[in-house]
């Protein structure tokens, strides 16, 4: 491996890459007794990687994208190379990863103080960072899907954190295994990838892609290569049909859930799709757009009835990944970025805030047995917790769409796009369109209905006098996610979205739409939503009133948002149950006739050799045996002649000594 | 064989008086007076004790093997005794001038096993035997380092003969060989000490290493002696008296006359290798002769007396040092022991021995 | 004088010889065997060979007997009963031993000998000997030593007992 | 003199070979075999003349030689008397391990 790395950015990168896992190795060495400087040392390591990060996005930004690559091994005559690619997305995207990195670092030295896994926890952050900034810079498939196994191992590490509680345990497995089948797609994928083209490389991929003369490939081919990749992205990014981990997921510590499954691990299938858009026919495109669609509208629906403030917005989640993958279909690449660059922090925002929420209930409610996650006992916090209200506030504004925060920014080219392509294409993007003006609705209902259940109205849990608002690093983090959350910062123009910076140079999708159709309609039904939850959760009203007691089966529509559609029972009974009975078969046929096959030829071979025992017995040994005892007998009587004593040989060998003294003599 | 004739009264002299210095030094260093009724100051308190054992009856076990049991003291105080002959005492006065005299005197110690393991067996005792059986190991073990310490100085003396080593150790160095004695035995610092004599020509001082190799010896011939701390063959705590549980009265005090002929033989001995045998301490400085004063003049009875005097009051410093180890260390475990010969001892001789052939190459 | 001596040890070396041959105690006999050695050595010293005397007091007397005594009392039971060991073979060994010692005899007297072992023993010269013309049966015999001692220590070291 | 020395050395011998011979013992048979070698010893330090010293040297390797074979021959006897619990020889006629 020849290492020639030249210019100053790639050193950059380099020293980016490694620092989180130097603070992983740092975490990992420090003894347990000095907890807290593991948490400060990794959070300054982090922040420096943040400043690198922001250094070579200004260089990339106003020059030319960070290209470096060098051999790694020569296989069968193919090179294989190793290397990165930074252009601006990619740049910006690792700014959003490390800051957020090192903001929910911060939060944990908090979050975590009185935990056991202190260390181990602060490890696997570590080394989930270094693996997250290799998917975001790698340029090879195959590195890509290195970093891509490995950021899945840490988050299956970081799900099953408090690895004595069983459900952890369980839902780690799950989203372990959830993933695996993603990846399945994704190897297939590749596998073609290398058949088609020998190589792994993005840039050589994107040569011979646009070099690529029609037909020297079958499309049907080229489809089944673009499905097999987003089905990687499937997995990671929790989409339809494989979105049942993430929910569960849930079970790992708040900033973990802020950190992985809101705002980089699961964008990274997203990132993945945009980094491979160029390998993406026309057809596959839009089965992601209808997956993405799907998705979207599926986890609006699922977030409306949940109780537990971590599922709504662990649905909102996959709502909201969902407007991402359906905008990459509908062609909106960029707006599927921005959506991703804002959603990453106002999502780890309110994340983050109710991991605040958590922590402080814990601290005022010290009872093991209480669930300090469920909204039924929450309520009248806006006063207590007056920073945290407000972070959240934002955040939740921003998520919404409304103006002047970063959401509407993003929602509003994705909107656009998908109108246009209704309006163009017709057909499926028809139901496309439908379902993502619903789930603008939907969005504005479920995030409304929970700022109200945990906000407004009273307190309806119990030691309400011990709650208090979080220490100052917390609120400073919050603080600076709910700043990030604001419209000003992405864009001069807080209205507009063509004056944002980063679609300046991402490049603003041409639209023939006037942008007020879409800002009217999106604003419109957004209302809509926000009265229909106002009327149900407003203050002192009767249904929030009894809410503390309510079930989430009241009807069945509700039951089936509630249970997410159905989906877990659906996957038991279609798949782990049959799949249940089967290996029960198997186990069956194997007792009954392959064990008594090896039992019957185990019974045949102790006979057989009994039967050859006998024969070796008597006949072989009786013929040693008599040989023996005929040679000893000989030996006896020979012996007796021989005098049968030592000395007898000595006054033998005398008598001849004796004999040749007399002959000389 | 006339030395024999000094050493026989000497040693009967000396017994009585050794096991007196024995109980005083124990009293006084375990804080008690000790004997004190007989005689003056209890100064007579061992010849009561000699008259009394010499007054019993001599028992010989019924089960014991007689003949043996009667013999084997007699035999362990010969072979000590005729190694006494050996020895010499003054310039003029030496018992049997043979060449090899260490070699033969080594030789003959070692027929010692012999008479203990006599004893022990037709003791007809498990004690005994027991007793015996380690005592030869022991002895048989200890020798080794006891060789290789004496050959130590004999790399340095070149020769065998106790009469030259003693000769060399002194101012009359010139009577037996015309090679200069310089200080620490180098010719490269020049400094002629033929004239001087005294301290500056014992071999201890001639090669400084031998200290360390007395020591060696030291421990060695005390675990040939059968004495504390290596008094294994007759602890008491374990093995009543070890070889000597059966005897009483006259063989009794036979045995232990040849314990306490052992000591004063192999003190003898370490004054003679290492500490100047029979010359004075003190050398010539200048125009005080204090070695020539102390020395007497060879040949004339006055050489005589001074040498006598010299190496028996050394001999005393020396049994004084073995009564003091007895009664300041604790007895050793039986493994302890043989690791202690075999492991370290044997060893660091060898080691020593290196060194003082590398040593006699720069006395050249 | 000497002769006298010579005489005298001879004798004593043939009469313990013999009181081995005729002993059945074997403790008596390794007892004897002492005196047979020391005998001997003493005629080596009439002979001039106070070395060799030496040497052979030292090691046969000093540590062959001492091992072959601990031999003796390793493999008999001891307290209580003599260790005897019983003979065959007498007559014959009787003749052959008789026949030999005389064809030995005859032999002896038939040759043309000279003086004895002229000069006082020298060590010197003896060691001399022992580092240039045969330095190398000496460090043969070092090694020989050390095998066997080492030999000796792993056969008897080993714990195997019959069943 | 030399012929008194060598006829003694023949007695010695004679007597050590009896010895090997009517001894049941395996000790008592390594004693003859000492008894024998010394008596060769004795001859080679009676023929022991001049300056050489010859048979002074061969006296003294026998000895060595003499101590080591005691050494490993009493190793076997006990090595024997572990195995069969005996050393009488007449008893030890068997050589199966």
């Amino acid at each position: 491996m020849e290492l020639t790395v030249t210019s100053e950015e790639s050193w950059l990168s380099i020293i980016m890459l490694g620092l989180p896992l130097v603070s992983a190795i740092f975490a990992l060495l420090i003894s347990g007794r000095l907890k807290v400087i593991v948490g400060w040392l990794t959070s300054a390591l982090m922040l420096a990687s943040t400043a690198i990060a922001v250094v070579i996005l200004i260089r990339v930004w106003t020059s030319a994208a960070i290209y470096n690559h060098l051999g790694w091994f020569d296989f069968a005559g193919l090179a294989f190379d190793i290397g990165f690619y930074i252009d601006p997305p990619a740049a910006l995207l690792l700014v959003i990863v490390c800051l957020v990195s090192f903001l929910v670092h911060l939060f944990s030295i908090e979050y975590m103080k009185e935990d056991d896994g202190f260390i181990r926890y602060f490890t696997f952050l570590g080394l989930f960072t270094f693996s997250m900034i290799g998917i975001v810079i790698a340029d090879n498939l195959l590195i890509i899907f290195m970093f891509w196994e490995l950021v899945g191992f840490c988050s299956y590490l970081l799900i099953g954190h408090w690895y004595k509680k069983e459900s952890a345990v369980k839902a780690s497995k799950k989203a372990f295994l959830v993933n695996r089948i993603g990846d399945v797609g994704f190897m297939i994928g590749l596998a073609i990838c290398w058949s088609q083209f020998q190589t792994f490389d993005i840039a050589q991929l994107k040569t011979e892609f646009s070099a690529l003369a029609p037909m020297s490939i079958p499309s049907v081919l080229l489809t089944v290569l673009g499905i097999s990749l987003f089905t990687g992205a499937i997995g990671k990014s929790a989409q339809f049909p494989l979105q049942v981990w993430l929910p569960d997921a849930m079970e790992g510590p708040t900033p973990v859930s802020a950190l992985i499954h809101a705002a980089t691990m699961v964008a990274a299938g997203v990132y993945f799709v945009f980094r491979l858009y160029f390998m993406m026919s026309p057809d596959a495109l839009t089965i992601i757009a209808i997956m993405g669609s799907i998705t979207a509208f599926m986890g609006a629906v699922a977030a409306m009835t949940q109780h537990d403030i971590k599922k709504v917005l662990a649905f909102s989640t996959i709502s909201q990944l969902g407007y991402m993958i359906m905008a990459l279909g509908v062609g909106a690449k960029n707006g599927a970025l921005f959506l991703l660059y804002t959603h990453a922090f106002f999502k780890a925002g309110l994340f983050l805030a109710a991991g605040a929420i958590i922590h402080s209930l814990h601290k005022a409610i010290h009872d093991d047995k209480y669930d300090v996650q469920d909204m039924r006992t929450m309520g009248g916090l806006r006063k207590t917790m007056p920073v945290t209200f407000m972070a959240y506030l934002i955040c939740s504004l921003s998520l919404i769409g409304i103006p002047l925060f970063s959401g509407f920014l993003s929602k509003e080219i994705i909107l656009i796009e998908v109108l246009q392509a209704a309006l163009s294409r017709g057909g499926i993007y028809i139901g496309i369109s439908i379902l993502a003006f619903l789930s603008v609705t939907l969005t504005a209902y479920y995030v409304s209905r929970q700022l109200l259940l945990i906000f407004f109205d009273t307190y309806r849990g119990k030691n309400e006098t011990d709650i208090h608002e979080n220490s100052i690093l917390i609120k400073t983090v919050l603080i600076i996610l709910s700043v990030l959350s604001i419209g000003v910062v992405w864009s001069l123009n807080p209205f507009s979205m063509e004056s944002s910076w980063v679609m300046l140079k991402l490049g603003i999708p041409e639209s023939s739409l006037p942008h007020s159709w879409t800002m009217i309609m999106s604003l419109s039904l957004i209302i809509i939503g926000l009265l229909y939850s106002y009327s149900r959760y407003r203050p002192a009203s009767k249904h929030v009133k009894n809410y503390h007691n309510s079930s989430p089966s009241q009807n069945s529509l509700a039951a089936l948002s509630f249970n997410n559609w159905y989906l877990d029972s659906i996957y038991n009974e279609v798949i782990i149950n049959p799949f249940l009975k089967i290996v029960e078969v198997i186990s069956k046929v194997e007792r009954i006739v392959i064990d008594r096959l090896v039992d019957l030829s185990g019974i045949f071979t102790v006979v057989f050799s009994n039967v050859v025992g006998w024969i070796d017995r008597a006949i072989v040994d009786g013929i040693v045996n008599g040989s023996v005892y005929v040679v000893g007998k000989a030996g006896v009587i020979t012996k007796s002649i021989s005098g049968s004593k030592a000395q007898s040989y000595i006054i033998l060998a005398v008598i001849g000594i004796l004999i040749i003294i007399f002959l000389v003599l | 064989m006339t030395t024999v004739i000094f050493f026989l009264p000497f040693l009967l002299l000396f017994v009585v008086f050794g096991v007196y210095a024995e109980r005083k030094i124990s009293a006084f260093i375990q804080d008690r007076y000790g004997p004190m009724e007989v005689g003056y100051y209890g100064l007579l308190q061992t010849v009561a004790d000699l008259l009394k054992l010499i007054q019993k009856e001599d028992i010989v076990p019924d089960k014991a093997d007689r003949k043996l049991f009667l013999i084997a003291p007699i035999v362990i105080f010969i072979v000590i005794f005729t190694s006494f002959s050996l020895l010499p005492l003054s310039p003029d006065w030496q018992g049997s001038s043979v060449q090899t005299g260490v070699f033969f005197l080594m030789a003959i110690i070692s027929l010692d096993v012999i008479g203990i393991i006599m004893a022990g067996w037709a003791s007809n005792n498990k004690f005994s035997l027991l007793g015996a059986i380690r005592s030869a190991a022991q002895i048989i073990a200890y020798e080794v380092p006891l060789t290789l310490s004496i050959l130590c100085v004999l790399v340095i003396t070149q020769t065998l003969d106790l009469q030259t080593i003693s000769y060399q150790q002194g101012i009359w160095s010139t009577v037996i060989t015309d090679e200069p004695n310089y200080l620490f035995g180098l010719a490269v610092t020049n400094i002629n000490i033929t004239e001087v004599g005294g301290i500056l020509t014992w071999n201890v001082v001639r090669m400084p290493l031998l200290f360390l190799v007395w020591v060696i010896y030291f421990i060695s011939s005390l675990a040939e002696c059968n004495r504390a701390p290596f008094d294994l063959p007759e602890a008491e705590s374990e093995l009543v008296a070890g070889f000597q549980t059966e005897y009483s009265g006259f063989r009794w005090s036979i045995v232990a006359l040849s314990e306490y002929a052992m000591m004063l033989l192999v003190s003898l001995l370490g004054v003679i290798l290492f500490f100047g045998s029979w010359n004075t301490p003190l050398p010539n400085l200048g125009n005080i002769e204090l070695a020539t004063w102390t020395s007497g003049t060879l040949g004339s009875p006055s050489a005589y007396l001074w040498g006598i005097f010299w190496l028996v009051s050394k001999t005393f410093v020396m049994i004084f040092l073995q009564m003091w180890a007895r009664w300041t260390f604790p007895r050793v475990r039986i493994d302890q022991l043989m690791s202690l010969g075999w492991k370290y001892l044997t060893p660091i001789a060898l080691i020593f021995l290196l060194f003082c052939s590398i040593w006699r190459l720069l006395m050249l | 004088m000497i002769d006298v001596l010579i005489y005298f040890f001879s004798a004593l070396a043939a009469i313990s010889a013999l009181y081995i041959l005729f002993t059945s105690n074997i403790l008596y006999a390794a007892f004897a065997l002492v005196i047979t050695f020391l005998a001997i050595a003493i005629l080596y010293i009439l002979a001039n060979a106070d070395f060799v005397a030496a040497t052979q007091i030292m090691i046969y007397v000093g540590g062959i007997v001492v091992v072959i005594i601990f031999g003796v009392m390793l493999t008999n039971k001891l307290v209580n009963s003599a260790p005897k060991s019983g003979s065959h073979n007498k007559f014959i060994a009787f003749i052959i031993s008789g026949v030999l010692f005389t064809l030995l005899t005859f032999a002896i007297l038939d040759m043309n000998l000279g003086a004895l072992g002229v000069e006082r023993g020298n060590i010197q010269s003896l060691g001399y000997g022992l580092m240039t013309n045969y330095l190398l049966p000496f460090e043969m015999a070092a090694i020989l030593l050390l095998l066997a001692l080492i030999g000796a220590t792993v056969i008897v070291s080993q714990k195997n007992v019959k069943k | 003199m030399v012929l008194f020395y060598f006829i003694l050395s023949a007695f010695l011998f004679s007597v050590g070979l009896a010895i090997v011979i009517t001894r049941k013992n395996a000790i008592f048979v390594l004693i003859g075999i000492e008894l024998m070698l010394n008596a060769a010893n004795l001859n080679f330090v009676a023929m022991s003349k001049s300056i050489t010293l010859d048979g002074q040297f061969f006296a003294l390797f026998v000895i060595v030689v003499a101590a080591a074979e005691t050494a490993v021959g009493l190793a076997m006897v006990l090595k024997v008397f572990n195995y069969f619990k005996t050393v009488e020889l007449d008893k030890i006629n068997e050589l199966k391990g």
